[in-house]
């Protein structure tokens, strides 16, 4: 069983190196001639404003979030459908229990306005 | 081959790391990391008795699983504290988090 | 040395060393993609203990949910924390000394320990431990209630985070 | 014969043997060479793609697409790629210099590494491993680190905006992603992408429509393709995350961006279309490469076509109907899959009146969808077109003052 890990393992090295050689590669074959308004970052054209930092929507926490509590809670629902086979009425409808605070949740956020973009 | 204390040492060393940002860190956010290395390393220790015990009680990787759903709450309730601490106090130092101090 | 003993030397290596960088380093950001190499060596180390849900476990929640919602928050709040200042408090010094005294102590007892020298059991290949978690999450004889709990829970924690973090 | 992929790795694991090298070595080695070449393949499978996606686009928009290098144009990408390798990659002041050259590489390496786990043959499975649908979701959210360490390093405001919005979109759209990835595991009984192909005598796609249609909604969503093109929204915050990246570091992102349509076209196969089933396929294993790579052009095409289809959509647009549409539906569709599932097994129903009733199922779903869609008032007040007077190009300066 670990062999299917190892070949994962490899794998891992292998997609790392590979890309990481196609970027290293255009450093003899491209021309490298910086200059300081090259380097500057990119605003359409215009002056550099300020700091990149800016004040961000509070929102974009919100959903990350919501997307926390979501995933962790359906990665456990991930062994319920994988023994589904041997579990009884009653367990199956653990699961659905289960699901149904997931949707609770949902629901919860949703009146609240946590879902809204504006 | 790997015996038992080598994932011990491994989790203790991870542990102690996990303390030390705990105790020394100043933004409350890198306290948070600290508690997570902590965490993983108690879960390193959950999964290894597992392996290295009885096989057929698949009690430490329950636990494990309750440890991974504990941390999610936990960050989750604990970045909004930080948040909302940030947005009113405009601090995220938890030294200066004084109000509930006497 | 086996090939197994290696793989696990340079996984502990580099989560240790990675974990030394998320609590020493200046940049907070750079001590969250710490994190994110040190919670995938740890990742490693489930696998390395044939703990294979628990290791996809370990990223899809902790490197692609919880590492992410970290660095939405310090890039939320970073503008009080430049990075120039230090990030160490006053007391530094003893919480290094406390966690060098835990190590050295938990290091001890297990050198007195009968554990220490135990061995892993074979695994029965019949067995598939995905499957026996699933069973004994949704067993009434076993950990459904913590199960229940456990969700409940988090449904708890979302509530509790957005009445926090939601301004209106 | 039939199986030659099989036949030329003993080859080279003899020839290997025959140079006196260790038994373990070898095999380590045959392993990371065989996944050398995977990856250089799906690497290069994206310079077809280029051509074929601009071909396909050509003729959706009624033009002809490249036909000038070589024959129908079959040279472009080759032109295309010896241009971008001669391209300067320029860092911008200011950018933390390893992150920013560590992210592109991430980036392709986070859909390079779901290639490892999906069986294209019956003899030719990749890793075998028994949580290969959470491994593919788990390599997936390391590609979300790699958006915001690119958006972050580089020292961009619109870089840094792009990749939270990036984030946002994907991490909204991986709930119902993984919810819908839950049922075929759920029929197939196993998170082993092999399993899963072997469950599919009958294809998943007849039992569980919905959710192969969900799963191709919200993995168009997670790569970030028309009409979910938000995140590079041109007019809004330039290019996105990539704003700063130039040259083959560019080419990176843009590599992984075709080539993470291509896996997801080959996950829809696997996991929805019978994988490389089809007659004849056990035996000629040869052929089930063949039928795997006709199921994941169709998927490829699919998401190709709806992108040139349709025009984007409005971030507020995009999060409601992910959170509010999406993943209400999957939660309900997920509890009507298992129960159906465990009461026709209980009543021990025949395998074709399984797949009726599975399938019935289903369409009930949609069709109690589409109902609940129309009582949503057409007319409230985000939806109702609102009317704009003309105003006058010019106004007279002392009426502009006020």
């Amino acid at each position: 069983m670990l062999d299917n890990w190892l070949y994962i393992g490899l794998f891992i090295i292998a997609a790392i190196l590979i890309p990481a050689v196609a970027v290293i590669l255009p450093r003899w074959v491209a021309p490298r001639k910086p200059n300081a308004i090259k380097q500057e970052t990119y605003e359409c054209g215009m002056e550099t404003v300020g700091d990149a930092w800016v004040q961000f929507k509070v929102q974009y926490y919100i959903f990350a979030l919501v997307f926390l509590i979501f995933d962790i809670e359906t990665v456990f629902l991930f062994p319920w459908a994988v023994a589904y086979d041997k579990l009884p009425m009653f367990a199956v409808m653990e699961g659905v229990i289960f699901i149904a605070i997931l949707l609770a949740g949902l629901m919860y956020a949703w009146r609240k306005g946590a879902l809204e973009w504006a | 081959m790997i015996s038992l204390s080598w994932y011990l040492i491994f989790a203790a060393a991870l542990f102690s790391l996990g303390l030390y940002g705990v105790l020394a860190r100043k933004n409350a956010i890198a306290i948070l990391m600290g508690i997570e290395l902590m965490l993983n390393a108690v879960n390193i220790n959950l999964v290894a008795f597992w392996r290295y015990g009885d096989l057929a009680m698949i009690t430490g990787q329950v636990f494990a699983v309750i440890v991974f759903a504990v941390a999610a709450a936990e960050v989750a309730v604990g970045l909004a504290l930080v948040i909302s601490l940030y947005r009113r106090r405009s601090s995220v130092v938890a030294d200066e988090i004084n109000l509930m101090k006497w | 040395m086996s090939g197994l003993e290696i793989v696990f030397l340079i996984v502990a290596a580099m989560t240790l060393s990675a974990a030394f960088m998320v609590v020493t380093t200046q940049n907070l950001v750079h001590g969250a993609l710490w994190l994110v190499l040190t919670l995938f060596g740890v990742a490693a180390t489930f696998v390395l203990l044939n703990a294979t849900f628990l290791a996809v476990v370990q990223v899809v929640v902790y490197i692609g949910a919880i590492a992410i919602l970290l660095i939405f928050a310090i890039m939320l709040t970073r503008k009080v924390m430049q990075d120039s200042t230090s990030q160490t408090n006053a007391n530094w010094i003893v919480a290094a000394l406390l966690g060098l005294v835990l190590f050295v102590g938990i290091a001890q007892l297990l050198r007195k320990s009968s554990a220490v020298g135990m061995m892993m059991p074979a695994m029965d290949a019949a067995v598939d431990p995905v499957v026996q978690l699933g069973e004994v999450l949704v067993s009434p004889n076993a950990y459904v209630l913590p199960f229940e709990v456990a969700s409940v829970l988090l449904l708890a924690a979302l509530i509790g985070s957005i009445v926090v973090a939601w301004k209106k | 014969m039939g199986d030659p992929i099989n036949l030329i790795s003993q080859w080279f694991n003899d020839l290997l043997l025959g140079w006196g090298l260790g038994e373990k070595l070898v095999a380590v080695l045959s392993l990371f060479v065989g996944a050398a070449i995977l990856v250089t393949a799906s690497l290069l499978t994206v310079v077809v793609l280029i051509w074929v996606e601009r071909k396909i686009a050509g003729r959706l928009q009624d033009r002809i697409g490249p036909n000038r290098a070589g024959p129908f144009g079959l040279l472009q990408p080759i032109a295309d790629i010896i241009k971008i390798f001669t391209k300067e990659i320029t860092t911008p002041d200011g950018a933390d210099k390893v992150a920013f050259n560590i992210a592109p590489v991430l980036a392709i390496a986070s859909v390079l590494l779901i290639w490892a786990v999906i069986p294209m043959a019956a003899t030719v499975v990749g890793s075998d491993i028994n949580v290969g649908v959470l491994y593919i979701v788990a390599v997936g959210s390391l590609g979300i680190v790699a958006i915001l360490m690119a958006g972050w390093s580089s020292n961009n405001k619109f870089a840094l905006l792009g990749a939270f919005r990036a984030v946002a979109q994907m991490v909204s759209y991986e709930v119902p992603m993984v919810l819908t990835l839950l049922i075929p595991v759920l029929l197939a009984r196993s998170m082993g992408i092999n399993d899963i192909v072997q469950a599919q005598s009958t294809w998943f796609i007849v039992i569980a429509p919905l959710a192969g249609l969900i799963f191709l909604i919200t993995s168009m969503a997670e790569v970030g393709r028309a009409p979910f093109d938000l995140i590079e929204a041109e007019s809004e915050i330039v290019a996105g995350f990539h704003v700063e990246y130039s040259g083959m570091a560019f080419g990176m992102f843009y590599v992984s961006e075709f080539l993470h349509v291509w896996t997801i076209g080959a996950l829809i196969a696997t996991l929805f279309l019978g994988g490389w089933r089809g007659p004849g396929a056990e035996t000629w294993p040869i052929l089930g490469l063949f039928y795997f790579y006709i199921k994941t052009f169709v998927g490829y095409f699919l998401i190709t076509w709806i992108r040139l289809s349709l025009p984007r959509v409005r971030i507020d647009q995009l999060l409601s109907f992910n959170w509010k549409f999406l993943t209400p539906l999957t939660l309900v569709i997920l509890i009507v899959t298992a129960i159906v599932d465990k009461a026709l097994a209980i009543a021990g129903a025949a395998r074709w009146l399984y797949v009726l009733v599975m399938l019935a199922a289903n369409v009930l779903v949609g069709w109690g969808t589409m109902l609940v869609l129309k009582t949503v008032e057409p007319n409230r007040p985000g939806r109702v077109r609102q009317e704009f007077p003309p105003r006058p190009v010019a106004v007279a300066p002392e009426a502009a003052d006020n």
